[in-house]
């Protein structure tokens, strides 16, 4: 299945929502830290519903900030979320993370949640990333899918799209090759998710609570910070 | 889309600009319309407000 | 008073291992984000026990790492606590902030907890650190004296070495002017630290359980990482 | 102080590299000796195994 069938789906049955419920639980520690000036033009690579822009544009005062989604619905809803207020600056397209529609040296900072490893080629998605980042332009990239986070191996099982599994290291290897300097790695622990007390378990989804502590409190996000030279 | 996006949007496939062609807009935003490349002349829709820059082959 | 007296009588009466426990509780969190590969030099400005070092090179296999200080004493008591294990490739020498002792392009990455407003002249400090950074380098910058802590005004009081108190945008632009790129700041909450019960304030050091948890929990240390072109 | 810092260290001042003259060493470190600037000169104390690199007029 593509990208753009699997995830229109997912839009159409409310999971960009959901998505952005469970995400911002560390989606939100990672953009605190972005170095964002006012007026910084943002590109949100696999923007789901949209609300990284919406937070950067309301906490940080970010300029024009662009979602770009391979879903049509995924757009399509990013952009009804989006209210006037909002709107001015912040916009959304259809468009493939390995064939990025953006002009060299044209934005100041990249963030991707959840979604960089659906890339067909990462190793040329982070040379476009490279590419379009004017110098000192920062790369978030953030996710939960990743080789030491074991209780993410069989999420491969449930979606079509294939799905690159990188190791903390491979990532800064990875930024390194596409010739972005790497300036931070770290898991950024969710604190927010709700852990039942241990009599409850086994859950529906989880074995036993050390477990459910280990993939949430402990491995939480993996969040690789790359510099465009 | 508004029509700064403009300024920092250019052909997926070789990186040339593009040119916009309107077909409805209201106050703020371009609604339909198409992007031409300026080199290699695809041309990739605007619907419901929303540029679709895929690659071609990856459109439809 | 010189930083060498003032700083030789911290060294004297204890006062470095008091601060190392105390930092550690949020320099632990910064240090693990240091994008640090196996073998890769680390300089340490303002080492005082020496802690950092001898942690980088435990956790993440650094290579060499060297304590600066302006303190003979501090350096000496940082050697004598590094065992024979980490002495191998941590080393600590006596020098100032203002002309780093370092080759350009010598040094990975740059560590500073807590020393960095203590330079006489922070803007050539930050230049030296770009000048010994090799490209791609990181300068982690972590300080707990800084504007919008505005707890920490009066510790100015308590010293006589003049203390340069930037706002977290006075860093970024700082690090800017220097021909450092800005890739993160945070403010890195102190969650280790007891704060009593309400009905224990006022504290010898508290007026109010308020005040006490935005200065620890709300503001914590601020951390700038710079990244050498 | 270990030989391997001379490959980093250098003059505070003009920033130019160091000869190292030893006075005494175990099997590790060098314990006493002197750094001194290959251009200006200008000479900088070993300490009981640590180098002291300060500017001289910071020295005492
Ligand atoms: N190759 C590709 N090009 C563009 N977008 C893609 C893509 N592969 C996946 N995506 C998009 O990436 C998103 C991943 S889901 C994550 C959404 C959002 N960032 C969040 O944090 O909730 C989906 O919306 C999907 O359509
Ligand atoms: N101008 C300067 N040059 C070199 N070292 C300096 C300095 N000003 C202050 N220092 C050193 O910086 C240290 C500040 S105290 C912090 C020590 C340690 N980093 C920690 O986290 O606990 C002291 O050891 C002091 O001697």
């Amino acid at each position: 299945m593509s990208v753009r069938d699997e995830f229109d789906a997912w839009a159409a049955d409310g999971r960009d929502r959901g998505m952005e419920d469970r995400h911002w639980h560390t989606a939100k520690h990672a953009l605190a830290r972005m170095p964002v000036e006012s007026g910084d033009v943002i590109l949100d690579l696999g923007t789901g519903s949209g609300y990284a822009l919406r937070a950067l544009h309301d906490t940080k005062d970010a300029g024009r900030g662009y979602g770009l989604d391979g879903s049509p619905e995924m757009a399509q809803n990013a952009r009804r979320y989006t209210d006037e207020a909002d709107s001015d600056d912040v916009g959304f397209l259809v468009g493939d993370f390995d064939e990025l529609p953006f002009a060299d040296d044209s934005v100041d900072h990249v963030w991707s949640m959840e979604a960089f490893y659906y890339a067909a080629d990462p190793h040329h998605t982070l040379e476009e990333i490279a590419r379009v980042l004017k110098p000192g332009g920062t790369f978030f990239c953030a996710v939960n899918y990743y080789e030491e986070n074991t209780h993410s191996h069989e999420w491969q099982e449930h979606i079509e799209v294939e799905m690159t599994r990188w190791s903390a290291e491979e990532y800064r290897t990875g930024f390194r090759e596409a010739g972005l300097h790497v300036a931070e790695q770290d898991n950024i622990s969710d604190r927010d998710i709700d852990i039942p007390p241990a009599a409850e378990f086994p859950t529906d989804d989880w074995e036993t609570r050390e477990a459910m502590v280990e993939r949430y409190r402990t491995f939480g996000t993996l969040l690789t910070v790359g510099v465009a030279p | 889309m508004k029509e700064s996006l403009m300024d920092i949007i250019c052909c997926p496939m070789d990186k040339h600009d593009l040119d916009l062609e309107i077909d409805s807009q209201d106050d703020e935003e371009v609604l339909e319309g198409t992007l031409v490349c300026s080199e290699c002349g695809e041309r990739y829709p605007i619907e419901d407000g929303i540029p679709n820059l895929l690659p071609p082959d990856m459109r439809d």
